[in-house]
């Protein structure tokens, strides 16, 4: 048993990640039906990223697992981020340093 | 320095070359009938059920070189039409499928595999002293699903072609062009998945199935370049893959995603597609960067020049690559500002690129310098590629993209850029490894003939078309106006010189296959674990797992290094 | 060696000579590096070619101020580069005040150009030398681009938005236009003509067409036929805002939000009322997609912006015809062109 | 799991393939491939998220009348089932790594069964979608939504958006259910066991992966301007 991914998590942990999930799965449909203004979107990612890190790192056992994991985890989120970010720069810009068309 | 492992076997494999005369090949000549992957096994079914990277490798080499001649054949017509400026050849409607075939084979089915699944599969378990890449059957998997998607391809080709552009630009592929769409772009995202697979399987066996003492920085630069592909191939090839399933679900099912009269955004496919089809680009050249740092070392019998700095800036070609996407759209009514952000970003990959450049040459310096084949091409790669990546900063230049964008200027850049770069590295690639694949030395002679010939015709053929897309005329064009046709015949008889050039090598490599002497294990002189092994390997490639002791590159031994 | 053999193309625009000087300088950089790189290459090649099998050169293993040195300098050249490119951009897409309208629409496969004065012309366009002209841009169909190599311009005519570029005209003569972005069958045919008059002469050829109705006075008839007038009315007690002196303002919409009304806004607003509604009104305006061409979307937006004029527009008689009717459940598709029906009928 | 023991004695595990060293080292290769793969998935997706971000900012009122029309007690019991079935997949892994072989059975088939829940709801959603003519497509209306012209256009485009990003994600549990029922079959017969659960970790790691999709599908698709 060398490899790290090899640990025997407990199974009190996956009942206590599962509860949490459920938890926050009522808390996201709670918040949604609050008016937050700007923020309903923001919070309602928060909590979906949340329960995401949840189930990575216990489910997925990230947690126990070699830096390389963690570092194509974490590259895989954020070449997301960063795709999705350069895309959106363009719509949103689309108004500033007068616009063709404006 | 030079430590024998434990458990060297008697032919001295998997030992490091003496510290004296490298031009001695360091293995004695193998015998006869000794086994080799080759001959292993016979017949049909040996072949199509192997999991053997190095046979596997010889599957892609088979199937990409009928798709390099299919595509060519579209490049031949292309040329032949535009000798005269009336489109007296062919319809319109043909000659927008020529070009359209020409781009999705070329660039999907022939540039995007060449290296990496040929040469990468073949020699990147080698090199880093594995027996195999970590998922044999995945890799064998690999090829049936890009046969599989080139066999779509090859559908909508007979059944009358697809004459989109290989860009799709939507909404004409989506709700206008009334061509075999569905399957062309099917056949892309299966083919999507071969190169995921394979990019995946090189990430994998390049982390873990290294040779003791094989650290990060002793790797081949062939193998940082192939890792650096790699990464763009598992982190962008999805996203071309999910845009062509929604084109492809637009189209079939007529839904608003980037249809504007639909509700959908044309622009936002634009994104979607660069995001991919930009760095593909760097898939394409990366690799053939790794073949010109094996070669220029190997025919200085150097050391490379700033190894680390050539190792990264692979990496560093890989994820800047991925953000410059919008220089493709400074026409198209993307925002100025994202614009200028996409122009900056642009700027910046050009200096891994230039480092690069510079390393190469200076490795050169006070070198022993051998001028065979491979180093030919490998020189020829270093002054296109210069003057592929110069001419990309035409192109990244907001200013003046405006008026070269979409002409006859950017399609001499990119051809410069993949035939001037890619093709020249893997040709180069398969002159230098083909003793190890086969067994057999290519005739010498008649390789530096074909190598000189496919350099100047494909300066005649591409120089042209600079000053055309200067002039104006704008690319895929079947009729063109007449001030443009002295150039055009140029570009074309360059191409019926170019075309060829690309035959006399495929002639001679098959009648060297089995007519060609026998060659040593190491017939350059060369440093690197694939050298060590007998010429063609057997199955599991080394006797013995090797233990590297020694520095990338050790011509000389490391005591005598000095800095400069 | 060719006579007549073309390098670059004529210079015709206010701008070609600033892209111009941009490609020279390119050229010169890129000349200067591929020499460098060539003569290097085989200089080396040559002074240092393997003399006996078995010499072995002494190792280099690099230089951190030689690397240091080819990151620098190119690093510096190519920020050089992007900040002169830049402000060609720019140069490129600044209108000067008081330009010259022209509304073109990308049709597959033809160009098709609306003056403000109510000429129209296909494949040709006619402009005055020496007067700003501003192209505003839109496609019928699928994404166009108009280019004109001697003006050094070029631009997407995507459908469903407006893109525009504007330039000047420095000499008089005809020159190509062409369509840039691939369109389909007869994309290389999809080709037209830019004559460059003299002012009187352009002032003849003005007068010579004889279509005479200027592009706002067709926008404001549209406007009367669709009985727009009857909430967006002069005196601002309509169910719509006042549109007199609007374009060109900035407005502050129902979300607290403000936009500038500008021919996207207002061809947005036409399209999809509900979209960006005027701080203070209902959302009650019907969309008019699929009602109104493409063309007389621009004579509507010609019509509001004549209206921004100090004079005012014309004073708006009493319509007769009753608002259209909702369109309910209108899915917003616009009737096909016919060639496009014919394209859509495909296996 | 007689075979265990083997493998410290120097004996080869049957699933120890020629080019590794060890069974960890073999194990380790596939954990990073199975984890590459799945950063290919997020890219996969990503895609589609790219496009859902820019629509929903261009079009949200239309995303937010097409988003009041799914039921979102539907989905959150859905959600539920999804996490659920993460538990019992996770606890499948643990049972055949600590080599209770039959424990690691009634897991996978629990996961198996509430995976079939999940598209079962799914499938009780679609049909919703398909009686109220809110299928893309020819058959599309937004009467059912109450809004007309542009708005109703755009709602067409959200719900292109939905079925393509759910569709796809039902499509992943429908190749993962196969996959657990192989593997609880292969579990019955004794195949793991403490030195070799491979094959039941990787598909732990993919079947998570899709709770994690639809983990962000849930609130970005179902409540969209609720309150």
């Amino acid at each position: 048993m060398t490899g790290a991914s090899s640990h025997v998590v407990p199974v009190r942990v996956y009942v206590g990640v599962f509860a949490a999930l459920l938890v926050l799965t009522g808390l996201t449909v709670w918040v949604a039906s609050l008016d937050l203004g700007a923020w309903n979107t923001p919070v309602a990612l928060a909590i979906a990223v949340s329960k995401a890190a949840l189930v990575i790192l216990f489910f997925m056992h990230v947690k126990y697992s070699p830096r390389l994991i963690w570092i194509v985890v974490a590259s895989g989120f954020f070449w997301l981020a960063h795709l999705t970010a350069g895309t959106v720069a363009d719509y949103v810009t689309r108004g500033w340093l007068g616009t063709p068309g404006s | 320095m030079s430590t024998t492992q434990p458990g060297a076997d008697a032919r001295g494999e998997g030992t490091r070359p003496p510290a004296g005369p490298p031009g001695a090949p360091p293995v004695a000549e193998p015998r006869p009938s000794r086994v080799n992957y080759l001959n292993v096994s016979y017949g049909v079914k040996s072949w199509l059920l192997t999991t053997d990277h190095k046979r596997i490798a010889l599957l892609y080499l088979a199937s990409v070189t009928l798709m390099f001649f299919l595509g060519g054949a579209f490049a031949v017509l292309i040329r032949l039409e535009l000798v005269t400026p009336p489109g007296d050849l062919v319809q319109s409607e043909t000659y927008n499928k020529l070009f359209t075939l020409h781009g999705i084979i070329m660039v999907f089915f022939f540039l995007i595999p060449s290296i990496p699944a040929v040469l990468g599969n073949f020699l990147l378990p080698m090199m880093i002293g594995a027996r195999d890449l970590a998922f044999p059957r995945l890799n064998l998997a690999s090829w049936y699903i890009y046969t599989l998607g080139a066999l779509f391809t090859l559908y909508a080709l007979v059944n009358g072609g697809v004459d989109t552009g290989w860009t799709f630009y939507p909404p004409y592929s989506t709700q206008f062009s009334n061509t075999h769409v569905l399957a062309a772009g099917i056949g892309i995202f299966i083919n999507g998945f071969s190169s995921i697979l394979t990019g995946l399987n090189f990430i994998v066996t390049t982390h873990r199935m290294r040779a003791p003492g094989l650290t990060w920085f002793r790797l081949p630069l062939f193998v940082w370049a192939h890792y650096a592909t790699s990464l763009i191939m598992v982190l962008g090839t999805p996203v071309i893959a999910v845009t062509v399933l929604m084109v492809a679900v637009e189209r079939g099912l007529h839904l608003g995603i980037f249809d504007p009269t639909l509700g959908g955004d044309p622009i936002l496919f634009q994104h979607l597609f660069w995001i991919y089809s930009h760095p593909a680009v760097y898939i394409m050249v990366l690799p053939a960067m790794g073949v010109v740092s094996e070669v220029v070392t190997c025919f200085s019998r150097k050391r490379i020049f700033g190894y680390s700095v050539v190792a990264l800036s692979s990496l560093a070609i890989a994820v800047i690559g991925f953000l410059v996407w919008g220089h493709h759209m400074f026409v198209s009514g993307q925002s100025t500002f994202a614009g200028m952000v996409f122009s900056l970003l642009s700027y910046l990959v050009a200096i891994p690129s230039a480092i690069k450049v510079f390393n190469w040459t200076a490795t050169l310096y006070r070198g022993s310098v051998s001028l065979q084949t491979p180093m030919l091409y490998a020189i020829g790669f270093i002054g296109l590629f210069t003057i592929g990546g110069l001419t990309g900063l035409f192109l990244a230049a907001m200013g003046l993209d405006v008026h070269v964008h979409d002409t006859y200027f950017v399609v001499a850049h990119f051809h410069y850029i993949m035939v001037g770069g890619a093709i020249m590295g893997y040709l180069g690639g398969i002159h230098f490894w083909w003793p190890k694949i086969t067994g057999r030395l290519y005739p010498e002679w008649w390789a530096r003939i074909a190598a000189v010939v496919i350099f100047a015709g494909f300066n005649l053929t591409f120089f042209p078309q600079f000053v055309l897309g200067y002039l104006g005329m704008p690319r895929r064009y079947h009729y063109y106006v007449e001030e443009f046709q002295v150039l055009n015949v140029m570009s074309s008889a360059g191409a019926s010189i170019l075309g060829v050039g690309y035959l006399i090598p495929m002639a001679y490599l098959v009648w060297s296959m089995r007519y060609g002497p026998k060659a040593t294990a190491n017939p350059w002189g060369a440093i690197g674990l694939e050298w060590e092994t007998p010429s063609p390997p057997q199955t599991e490639n080394f006797p013995r797992s090797p233990v590297v002791t020694w520095e990338a590159y050790e011509y000389a031994p490391e005591e005598e290094a000095r800095v400069v | 060696m060719f006579t007549g053999l073309p390098l670059f193309p004529e210079q015709a625009s206010s701008v070609a000579p600033q892209v111009d000087a941009l490609y020279f300088y390119l050229i010169a950089v890129s000349g200067f590096f591929s020499v460098l790189i060539a003569t290097l290459v085989v200089y080396f090649a040559l002074r240092y070619r393997r003399r006996s099998e078995s010499e072995v050169p002494q190792p280099i293993h690099g230089s951190v101020k030689l690397e240091l040195v080819w990151t620098l300098i190119p690093l510096a050249i190519v920020m050089f580069t992007f900040v002169w490119s830049t402000r060609v951009y720019f140069a490129m897409h600044r209108v000067p005040p008081g330009a010259m309208e022209v509304y073109v629409v990308g049709k597959r496969w033809m160009w098709k150009v609306q003056h403000m004065t109510g000429q129209r012309e296909i494949n040709e366009l006619h402009v005055p030398v020496g007067v700003p002209v501003k192209l505003i841009l839109t496609s019928e169909d699928v994404i166009h681009s108009f280019f004109i190599p001697a003006f050094r311009i070029k631009k997407d005519a995507v459908p469903g938005r407006y893109n525009s570029i504007w330039f000047q005209a420095t000499r008089p003569g005809t020159y190509h236009l062409f369509c840039a972005e691939y369109c389909g069958t007869k994309h290389s045919q999809m080709i037209g003509s830019v004559t460059v008059l003299e002012p009187a002469r352009f002032q003849a050829w003005l007068t010579g067409d004889g279509s005479g109705v200027s592009l706002a006075s067709a926008g404001e008839r549209l406007f009367n036929e669709l009985a727009c007038v009857t909430c967006h009315r002069a005196d601002s007690v309509g169910r719509g805002p006042r549109l007199e002196g609007l374009f060109g303002k900035q407005v502050r919409l129902a979300g607290g939000e403000t936009a500038v009304a500008d021919e996207t806004y207002v061809r947005e607003s036409i399209l999809n009322p509900a979209g960006k509604v005027v701080a203070g009104y209902q959302p009650i305006m019907p969309t008019y997609q699929g009602l109104v061409s493409e063309e007389g979307l621009m004579q509507l937006v010609a019509y509001i912006q004549s209206l921004a004029a100090p004079e005012g527009g014309s004073p708006l008689g009493t319509p007769e015809e009753p608002a259209p009717a909702l369109p309910e459940a209108q899915r917003g598709e616009p009737a096909p062109p016919p060639d496009r029906a014919r394209d859509l009928g495909k296996p | 799991m007689s075979s265990a023991a083997e493998t410290h004695e120097g004996g080869l595990h049957p699933a120890l393939a020629h080019h590794f060293e060890s069974l960890p080292a073999q194990k380790e290769a596939a954990t990073l491939g199975m984890w590459l793969f799945l950063a290919q998935e997020v890219m996969f997706f990503g895609g589609l998220f790219i496009a859902y971000t820019v629509y929903r900012n261009l079009y949200f009122d239309a995303f937010a009348a097409g988003s009041h029309h799914l039921d979102v007690t539907l989905g959150a019991v859905n959600t539920a089932v999804l996490i659920c079935s993460s538990l019992t997949m996770a606890l499948a892994v643990h049972a055949s790594a600590i080599g209770r072989g039959r424990h690691a059975v009634v897991y996978l088939l629990s996961t198996v069964l509430l995976g079939s829940v999940f598209l079962g709801i799914k499938v009780v959603e679609y049909h919703d979608k398909f009686v109220h003519h809110l299928v893309p497509g020819p058959g599309f209306s937004a009467e059912a939504l109450g809004v007309t012209g542009e708005v109703a256009r755009s709602a067409e485009t959200y719900y292109a958006l939905y079925f393509a990003m759910t569709g796809l994600h039902a499509l992943h549990m429908v190749v993962g259910i196969p996959i657990l029922l192989f593997l609880a079959f292969k579990a019955h017969r004794g195949a793991y066991g403490r030195d070799y659960n491979t094959p039941v970790e990787m598909t732990g790691l993919y079947w998570h992966f899709v709770d994690i999709v639809w983990i962000f599908l849930f609130p970005l698709l179902y409540l969209i301007g609720r309150h």
